[in-house]
Parts: C-alpha cells; structure tokens; sequence
C-alpha cells in the first residue's frame, strides 16, 4: 500500500471531527472520499495532506510514518496537494507559478523553467504561460493549482474539491486531466461531494459519515450499500423537513 | 526596449553629475542613492516577500553605529566598522526573525515597531553607543581611507556602485529558486508550504540578507553624515521612510524602491530647500499630500503605473 | 580631483561673495528646527534672529551701545544690508547638513549661525569647516563641538559647566541664607540635551558638597508623567531640578498640581519651563520655581525691556532666554563682519578671533563676548531668574538681580 | 499598600483608560477594514484642536466641544473614507499605508501651518479639580475620561454585536460580495464605520485636552501607543482595546515608580513581544 492510515482521529477542541479513520490507498489507483458535507471527508484529507497534525493515529506513506510532519515535508516526500479554494500567486504569471512547484525538484531556474512548460504544455495552459495569473477564471485557476501541484512531480497527488463549482463542460475536461495523469502513473486521492463524478472516475470509494468510514469498496459496491443510501437520502430528507419547516415559520 | 531604457539610465546616472553639477545638487543625488541602497535593501523583505517591517531602522542603525564605534573605541576610518556593522545586523536579524516572523500581516509589522521602539529607548542608555548625545565619525579626516570629501562625488559613485551591486543581487535572486519562494509566500504561505517551500527558513533567510544589505547603508550614512544618534540612526521614521519609498516606485520590483527614491529624496530636499525657511511647516503639506495623492491615484505605485502605459502603447 | 573640487568651490564662493558686496546687502545662513517637534523653539529663534537684523540694518538710538544698533547697516561697509536666509533643519542632522552645504553653495551666504540641537550644529559645522565659512552657535551646549580643532567655529553661549557653576554658586548663596540642601533630585527628558545637563550637574555638585539623592531620567515626549511626580513625593528631598522641554515641563506642572505635591524648593533648567508658551499658560502652577536664563527683560527704562517690548510687538510673545541668545548670536556675527569690512571668509574669521564686546553691548546676561583659540566664548555667564506673579524676573547676580528670592509657591 | 502605592496603580488606570480611549477608534477601523490608519494620532490631534479653539473663540466647555468635537472627526471620518481609503482598499496592503501615511503628515503639517507650532493648554479649570477618596486622589478630567472610555467601549460593543447596524457593518468586513447580495450597501456600511470610529476618536481627543497639552505633534506621542494598545488587545476587538489600555497604564506607572521612568516604555514594548510570541493574535484577537 502506498498510504496507511491507522486509527487517525482529529479533535478540535471538544469535537471529533474525524475518529479512528483506517484507510489504504494502494499505488498507481484513484481513490475517491466523499460523504455529506460536514462527514469529515475533508478534514480526515488535510491530515493526509499535512495541513493538519492529528489527535491520534498513524499514517504511513510509502512505508514512512508521516503523521504530524509539516506540509513542505509531505512536498518533498512525494505528495502534493490543491487546494478547494486555489491559492493563486496572483502577482505572478501563470507560467511563474508552475514554476514554484518545479523548483521543489530543480535546483537552477533553467531546468525548473522545463519542467515547467512541459507541466504546462500536458495540462494545457501553455498557451496562458505569460498571462498574469490573476487574469484566469475559477476553472483556470483550479486547473494551474494542479499544473503547480504535477510540478512538485509527486507520487500522489491529493485533489480537494477540483471540480466544484465547474460547469458541465469545465468539468469534462477536469476529468480528462485527472485520467491523464493518471495513466502516466500517479495516484490519485480525490475528494468530492458530487457522487456522480467520483463514481465515473474513481477505482474505489471511501465513504464518510460523521467523522467515521460507513463503507469502503469498488463504485458499484458503495453505491448499493444500504447505509450509503441512508446517509444520503437520510440527509436529503432532512433537509425537507428544514425547508418545510422554514416555509411555515 | 526595456534593455534601451536601461543603458540610457545606466548612461545618465554615470555622467549625470558632471553635467548638472552644484555642490548641493550632487549631495542630493548621493542622498538619493543612499535612501535607494536602504529602500532597495528593505524591499528584499517587505517587498518580495511580502512581510512589512517597519522596525528595518534598527539594521540601519546597526551599521551606522558600528562604523561609528570603529572610529570612536578603535581610531579605526568608519567604513572598517561595516563588517561589523553588518554582521550585527545579520545576527540581529536571525535572533529576532525566529520568533516575529511566525506572526502574520499586520502583527508581524507590530512586532517590528515595538522591537525598534525598544531598541532605540536601550541605545539612548548605552554609553559606548554614545548614549543619548550620539557618536561622531572623525571630524577632520586623517587619510583617504576615512572617506570624509568635501565634494559629494565620490560619495555619488561610492552609493552608485553599492546600488549596482545590490540591484545586480536581487535581480539575480529574482531569477532564481528564491526569488520565486518569497513571491510564492507572499501570495499564499499556505500554498507555499503545499509545494514544499520551507516558508519559515526562506522567510528568514530574506530578513537577513534585508538586514546586511540595511546595515551597509547605515555605515555610508555614517560615513557621509559623520554623526549618529539614537533619532536618526534608530529613530522609526527613517523605517517609514524606507517602506514609503518602495512602496511608492512600487514593492517588490527591481527597480521600484529606486524610483520612490528618486522622486521623494529629491522632492523632500527641494520642498526644504524652497519652502522650509519659511517655518511654517508648508514643505510637509506638500510631501504629504503628493504622497496621498500617489498611493490614492496609484496604488500599485508609479511603476504599475509605467507598466501599464507600458502596455497600452 | 579633490583639490580641484575644492578649488572650484571656493571660487565659486568667492565670486558670490564679490557679488552679494555689489548689491550691498551681506547674506547670513540661518540654520533652525522649523518643523518637526522642536519647531516651536525654532520659530521663535527664527523671529529673533529677524528683529537682530532689524536691529543691524536700521538706525536704532534708543537701544543705549548694544552692538550693531547705531547706524543703518553695516558701518563699516557703506552701511550693506544684511540679509537672513532661513533653513529649516527637520531636527535631523542630515537634513541640517544638506542645508549648511545649499547655504554655502547655492545661497552663497558670507556666514552660518544655528543649528539649535547640538547633534546637528555638529554636522552642519562640519559642512562650513570645509568649506571654510564662519559658523556660529548662539545655543548649543554640547561639550565636544568646541573639542574638534575647528578653525571656522565659535560659539557665544555658555556651555554645561558654566550653567552648573552659575547654579553652584546660587545655591551656595542660599545655603548661606540658611536653606536646607541636603538632598537633591534631578528629573531629566533622556535626550542629549536632558542628559548631558543632567550629567554635568551631577559632577558638579559631587565636587561641591551637594548630594544628588535622586536621579529620575525618562523618556523626552511622554505621555505621562505621574509615577516621577510620585517617587519625588515619596521622598521628599530639599531640592528638586527639573531638565525637560515644554511638552513634558506642561505635563510636570499639571501632574504636580493634581497630586498635590509642592517641592520646598524646584530648579528649572531652561527649555520647557522658559518657553512663553509655558509661562502663559501654567506658569501660575509654579510660582516661585528658580531657572536660568541669559535674558531678563527688566524693569521698563531698561534695554533688555525695550527689546523684549519690539520682540512682544512683533510676534505677540515675551523675548525667551534661547531666542534672545539667537539674537545675541547673530548680532556677535553681524559686529564681525562689520569690524572685517568685507565677506571674505577669512577676514569674517579674524574679525570673530577679535571679538571683544563689552557688557553694556549686549542684551543677554553674558560678562561680555571674547572667544577662546576653540571658538568657545570665554565670558559667557548666566543669570538665575525666578517666577514672580506669573513672569520670570532675575534674582541673582545680586548686580544684576530685580527681586529678592523667595520660597516656593507653586500655585494658589 | 501603601496609600503612595495605592496612587501610582489608580494613576496607570486612569491613564490606561485613557489609552482605550483614543484607541478604540483605531481598533474598529483595522478589525472591519484591515486598514492600518497612520493618521490615527492626527485624528485626535485635531480633536484637542476643535476643543482648544471652541474654548478660544467662544468660551464653551466641555459640553459643547465634545460634541462638536466628534462630530467634527465623524464628517472628517466619511472624507477621508470616501476621499481616501476607498481608491486604496483595492491595492495592496503597502498602499494603505502609504495614503495614511501622507494624510498624516498632510494633516500634521496643515495644523502647524494654520496654528503655529506653540504649545496650548485649556484652563485647569475646565473639568475641575480632584478629590480624595481613601487617602488616593482621583483627577476629575481623567476620571471622566475613564468613565468615557467605559461607556464607548460598551456602547461600541454592545453596537456591534447587538444591533442590525452592526452585524451588517460586520457582514461587509467579512465577506464583501456576500454582504452586497444580502442587500447591503458596503460603502454606505464602511463610510458609517469611519464616522463612528473617527467620532469616537473626536470624543477621546477632545476629553485628553482637559489634561494634556495640544500641538500638531502631539498625535506622535499618543499614536505609538494606540497601536501597540490596539494590537496587545487584538486587532478588531474594542473589549481587547480597553483591558490592553488598562494594562499598559498599569505596567507603565509601576514600572515608571519602581524600576524607572526611562524604561517604562522598554517594559511595555517586551510585554506586547511576549504576548505575541504565546498569542499570536493578541489578547482578544480571532487568528
């Protein structure tokens, strides 16, 4: 397995947010989490990403434990990250700001300069390359957090969110990206709430609820598992009854 | 083009002074280029990589005193005193760039207010520092090496030499791997981190090369001025004045602290020089209200603002 | 190169000075703090420093043998004009700097008198020591300006030790009379000014049997004041000597009131507590507080009083003691050009090396004015004055004093 | 205690009160709009001016020139607001400063250039006297500052928290574009923030004349410390504002009347950097 996760649990403050999560994610796949808002889909995925040091739990990347390192050393360990939110260098240019991720890798700016273009030119924005980044949209803006992501050239690159808030065809082509660069053999940890989108494209399903794992297993197998259904549907239903109840008062 | 504009520059600061000559000008200019060396030297930190401080006067000091204390404890010409001038302020920098420089926005620039305000309170008491009456450099010079000229030129081409150099420096740094972590931390440290930038250390690093390159213009200050006192060596105006400049020609740019400095040195000498015997204060009215009109017509400073012309044309 | 830059320049300077006699007026540099937060003070040296050329360039017979005053201009030079060009100093020592050089080369004035604070009469001196120029403080006090070998410098004020002596001597007077001086207290801003005052009294008191019990240094510009006030309450001691400008001399008098602390007997030295702004206004609080000052308008008839009543109708304030040292200064300055006949540098220089006014030729309470091989006047003299009703009246010298001292009041 | 004692810790209260004071303002600007204002002390500066020359020209006292005082700064609030901050809200954060920083000196030197640089006082008898309570004696101008303070502080607070005004004011310094589909005019809700806060500062300037000295650069001398007052308290946070005021005053006069008045403020400055190294967001900041 390339990432184990035992027992990894978050507490903030009083709240549990994530608790005793146990999670594999085996090489070359594409793992999907998704779960209602608030499952802690998210905050079990910062974990991973280092963003957050856990309350409790290991995790093991690549036989390593890594729980509790900072984020730059998950950087250099081999896993990247984007952000739901980019985190656009808005003062620099598009091309710029792959560049701060090939710099991970390549010391003199020449050689970061052609790792670059080539992460440019494979996820499409070499046309943008001198454009000033803040000049992109929100799917431009999604698509360089991956570009500068690739760019660190890690093992496993960790996607939060990467298709919210696309339309229908920004989203095509998101999927086409992410297939693509899965075949050239990086895996793949996606979190999404959109069911739809994570079940075309991931190998395997992780599905949160209330800080804890409800089920596990192939597309097919989670989407006919009964509890899954429950937590979706029970959630919708809730949410009826709320608007209902806000029509009336 | 841009490679034109720059050799004419170039051209024009090296002859400059020759044809437009006058002792007080030519001190204008040498003054220009100073507050250029400390402004420049200041956007390392503030500018590229987006942590203002307005405590940079405390480096600045730094190298004023220590060429100072050259002179005035070892008899030794001011400028023997820069290494050590230097060297404090890089060693100052380190001690307390760990623990401000955790601290986000504006109260890392806090930190840095208070630290100053601190240390110029502890200057005024320390009396191989002159205390509060200050320390002079040699008042008649004893050889060439103390660099006391009546004429200001060979401090205008000293001043324009260390520019060249540190302007050589940071476009260098601009192009390489650091250049793009401070900008990248400035735009998001979280990001940053994300990508394996170890923001902390980067950040540091930019705070001390800041701090040597502050401290080499306090030793020519020093040198030029041939006085130092807790006000003007550690005095938190001067630190304003460095943010102010680069802000103005536009932070984080080569060449931005640069052209703050060309227009508010000039634009503060000549407003005393015209209006300031009148005593009423009028000279400040001006100073003030160009800059407001600056920062409120120009927010990205002029050169955002050449830039943009730049582009249209 | 240098020689030749210096050679240039001091053509330069020498046409401009053949100029300024064609026009028959004389240029004089007035370097001052006219914004900034010693402004205050720089306005009315500046004021000062106007009526001493008013007092030069017109025929004034009521003003007995004050120097300069009889004859419209300069005698000695077909009665030239003299003209003042005024520089504000920013109350930094750079900007003071670039100003004494502007002076020297753009304005081409003949002479420099200033700059106020004494870090920066230290660099614009510097600047006309280059460019051999005559340079005159009226005011500044620090110790080592006079130590440098400056050939073109003097100074007409007394310094530190000559303010401690005057205060020595006083006290010892009082002393005499029967006062109780067992411990002392000195309260000092921590500035140069505050400080080297606060350390010349110290020694000088150690060397005369006095007890320094208390030394209270703060911080120049503070917001409050009242923690001082308190530790001297607590104490208690015979005498308490205040060294801080006006912002602070204002917060003292208020703080002292409000707290109800009446000292048996309170110094002043000068600065905040001279300002008329802070005579006008709370001087009412410290009744009966002693100073020193180098002027004393006197009783009407006399010429400090005639010359406090042109200052008063001028600027609307009464003549303080380091304004009427400007004017001092650049009278003692405008009588050395006049004994040279000319603006050659050189000649300015001798003429000041010659200076030998007597007492009854100046409005301070010098001894008179006569320059030693350092530039430093060597009959410079203070006198002590004490808050009488509201106003400061000399009380010693005996020769020179218009009232008894009396105890302290504070206020009523 | 000793009842000197005693004086000295009433003292840095009522001082420290004062301190919230004029800072209160300052902290509601930075905490709704991130806007460090340079021109904060200028601000108060020209307050001690309205009140000084309402007493001058035609005799009022407190009463008339507190109100005119803070009604004064608010006008002057929206100016600078719309004249101002607003075209350098966009920019970086170095640009703010920099506009504030010329407004400062602009203002400082227009105040020097119409009044002179003399130094001014109102009469000591404007809020009149002290009294005695306990063998301590309490200052009637700075107690009625302090009590000011108080009531600003809270009715500040309670404006911001309790009232629709406020949570709209502070739905604007969240989140901008959510706040404009909510319906609510930002501009309109921040030129209100600036008149309230300069107001409030009008209130502080005019209250600190009845004890203080009034010059252009009397604002230098207070400004420092409402920065240092306004981040130790949080950014933002007008409670933060008051108990930091509170405890600068305190730790300055005891530490002016044991270790020495020259270090006072060295002792304040080394308090907010060990503040800052344990809460990086103040005392009562949200990170």
């Amino acid at each position: 397995m390339l990432i184990e996760a035992r027992g990894v649990t978050m507490r903030f403050g009083g709240f549990t947010a994530v608790d005793a999560v146990d999670l594999d994610v085996a090489e070359g796949r594409i793992t999907g989490l998704i779960g209602p808002n608030g499952a802690g889909k998210s905050t079990f995925f910062n974990c991973l990403a280092g963003d957050y040091r856990p309350s409790a739990g290991s995790i093991r990347f690549a036989g390593r434990e890594i729980a509790g390192l900072t984020p730059e050393s998950h950087a250099r360990l081999g896993m990247a990250r984007t952000y739901q939110v980019p985190h656009t260098f808005t003062d620099m240019s598009v091309g710029d700001n792959v560049m701060v991720g090939a710099f991970l890798r390549h010391r003199r700016t020449a050689d970061a300069r052609r790792a670059a273009d080539a992460v440019l030119e494979r996820t499409g924005l070499a046309g943008q390359a001198r454009h000033r980044a803040s000049s992109l949209g929100t799917a431009g803006r999604k698509r360089l957090e991956i570009a500068r992501a690739l760019a660190t050239e890690p093992k496993v690159l960790l996607l939060d969110e990467a298709l919210a808030g696309l339309t229908a065809t920004e989203i095509q082509a998101a999927i086409t990206l992410v297939r693509d660069i899965h075949r050239s053999g990086i895996t793949i940890v996606i979190v999404e709430h959109i069911m739809e989108v994570i079940l075309s494209l991931a190998d395997r399903v992780t599905v949160f609820h209330h800080g804890r794992i409800i089920s596990q297993g192939t597309p097919g197998e989670v989407t006919g598992d009964p509890k899954v259904v429950e937590a979706y549907l029970g959630r919708s239903l809730e949410r009826q009854r709320q608007r209902a109840a806000e029509a009336s008062g | 083009m841009a490679r034109f504009v720059l050799a004419v520059a170039i051209a024009i600061a090296l002859v400059f002074p020759l044809v437009f000559s006058g002792a007080f000008y030519e001190r204008v200019a040498a003054l220009t280029l100073l507050y250029a060396i400390a402004a420049s030297a200041w956007n390392l930190i503030g500018g590229y990589a987006g942590q203002v401080s307005v405590g940079h006067v405390v480096f600045f000091g730094c190298g004023a005193y220590g060429a100072a204390v050259a002179y005035s404890e070892w008899g030794l010409p001011p400028i023997a005193g820069l290494p050590l001038g230097v060297g404090a302020a890089v060693l100052l920098a380190a001690l307390v760039g760990v623990p401000t420089l955790r601290l986000s926005g504006h109260y890392f620039t806090m930190a840095t207010v208070a630290l100053a305000e601190l240390i110029r309170i502890l200057v005024g008491n320390v009396p191989v520092l002159g205390a509060a009456v200050g320390l002079m450099g040699p008042a008649v010079p004893r050889s060439v090496w103390d660099l006391s000229f009546t004429s200001s030129l060979p401090y205008y081409y000293l001043f324009l030499a260390v520019l060249a150099g540190l302007l050589l420096f940071t476009w260098w740094m601009e192009r390489s791997r650091m250049g793009f972590y401070l900008r990248a931390i400035k735009g998001s440290e979280r990001a940053a981190r994300s990508l394996g930038i170890p923001v902390g250390r980067y950040k540091l690093y930019a705070l001390m090369l800041s701090a040597g390159f502050t401290a080499v213009a306090g030793a020519l200050y020093l040198v030029m001025v041939g006085f130092v006192d807790p006000d003007s060596g550690v005095g938190i105006l001067l630190s304003v004045k460095m943010l102010i400049m680069a802000a103005l020609g536009g932070a984080g740019t080569l060449f931005g602290p640069l052209i703050g400095a060309l227009i508010l040195v000039p634009l503060e000498e000549i407003s005393n020089s015209l209006l300031g015997g009148q005593g009423s204060g009028v000279t400040f009215v001006v100073y003030g209200g160009i800059i407001l009109l600056i920062a409120v017509f120009q927010p990205g400073g002029i050169l955002a603002m050449v830039a943009g012309w730049w582009r249209k044309s | 190169m240098r020689k030749f830059a210096m050679a240039v320049t001091t053509a330069l300077v020498m046409a401009g000075a053949g100029q300024v006699l064609a026009q028959g007026t004389v240029k004089i540099g007035a370097i001052y703090p006219l914004s900034g937060n010693a402004a205050s003070a720089g306005q009315s040296s500046k004021a000062a420093i106007e009526m001493a050329v008013d007092i030069v360039n017109q025929d004034l017979l009521d003003l007995g043998d004050l120097a300069m005053a009889k004859g419209a201009g300069l005698t000695n030079m077909k009665g030239a004009k003299v003209e003042v060009v005024f520089a504000d100093n920013q109350g930094t020592p750079a900007a003071g700097q670039s100003q004494a050089l502007r002076l020297i080369t753009e304005e081409k004035v003949a002479a420099i008198v200033g700059a106020y604070q004494s870090g920066i009469t230290l660099t614009a001196s510097a600047v006309a020591e280059r460019y051999g120029i005559p340079f005159l403080t009226p005011e500044s006090v620090a110790t080592n300006l006079t130590e440098r070998g400056f050939k073109w410098f003097f100074r007409a004020t007394p310094i530190t030790s000559d303010l401690a002596a005057a205060y020595i001597d006083f006290l010892k007077e009082r002393r005499a009379a029967g006062k109780k001086i067992d411990s002392i207290a000195i309260v000092n801003e921590n500035t140069e000014y505050g400080s080297s005052i606060a350390e010349s009294l110290r020694k000088a008191f150690g060397a005369n049997g006095f007890n320094v019990t208390m030394e209270i240094p703060y911080s120049a510009n503070t917001s409050d004041v009242q923690p001082q006030v308190l530790q001297l309450k607590d104490k208690n001691p015979d005498l308490v000597i205040f060294v801080t400008y006006t912002s602070d001399a204002i917060l003292y008098a208020k703080a002292m009131r409000s707290l109800n602390y009446r000292p048996t007997m309170m110094l002043a030295d000068n600065a905040g507590f001279n300002d008329p702004a802070f005579v006008e206004q709370v001087g009412n609080l410290v009744e009966g507080v002693i100073n020193r000052s180098a002027f004393a308008p006197g009783n009407p008839g006399t010429i400090p009083h005639r010359i406090n009543e042109m200052f008063k109708a001028k600027t609307g304030r009464d003549l303080d003691d380091p304004s009427a040292r400007a004017m001092m200064g650049m009278l003692v300055m405008c009588d050395a050009i006049n004994r040279a006949g000319g603006t050659e540098p050189a000649k300015i220089q001798a003429a000041l090396k010659a200076t030998d006014l007597k007492v009854n030729q100046i409005l301070t309470g010098y001894r008179g004015v006569k320059f030693d091989e350092k530039g430093q006047n060597i009959l410079a003299f203070t006198l002590i004055t004490q808050m009488h009703d509201g106003k400061y009246v000399p009380v010693w010298p005996a020769g020179q004093a218009s009232a008894p001292v009396k105890d302290y009041v504070g206020w009523r | 205690m000793s009842p000197i004692l005693l004086q000295v810790i009433v003292g840095g209260l009522l001082l420290g009160a004062v301190y919230a004071l004029f800072s209160s303002g300052l902290t509601l600007i930075w905490g709704m709009m991130n806007v460090v204002n340079f021109a904060h002390g200028d601000f108060v500066m020209l307050a001690m001016y309205v009140a000084f020359w309402t007493w001058a020209i035609i005799g009022g006292g407190p009463l008339l020139f507190t109100p005119l005082a803070a009604f004064a700064l608010a006008v002057l609030g929206v100016v600078v607001y719309f004249g101002v901050v607003k075209p350098v809200m966009g920019g970086p954060m170095l640009a703010q400063m920099l506009g504030t920083f010329g407004l400062a000196l602009f203002l400082r030197y227009s105040a020097f250039w119409a009044f002179t640089a003399n130094f001014r006082t109102l009469p000591e008898d404007m809020i009149p006297g002290s009294f005695v309570v306990g063998g301590v004696r309490f200052e009637a101008a700075k107690v009625v500052a302090g009590i000011v303070a108080l009531l600003l502080t809270i009715g500040l607070h309670l404006l911001l928290t309790k009232t629709r005004l406020g949570s709209r004011m502070l739905a604007v310094s969240e989140d901008r574009q959510a706040a404009m589909l909510m319906g609510i005019r930002p501009d309109r809700m921040q030129a209100i923030a600036w008149a309230l806060a300069a107001g409030a500062t009008g209130v502080a300037g005019a209250l600190i004349a009845t004890f203080f000295y009034v010059s252009p650069t009397v604002g230098e001398t207070l400004a420092v410390i409402a920065f240092v007052v306004v981040s130790l308290g949080g950014f933002g946070s007008v409670p933060g504002a008051l108990v930091a005021g509170l405890l600068i005053g305190v730790i300055e006069s005891l530490s002016a009347f044991w270790i020495g008045a020259v270090y006072k403020d060295v002792l304040v400055y080394a308090l907010f950097l060990v503040v800052l190294w344990v809460r990086p967001q103040g005392l009562f900041g949200k990170l």
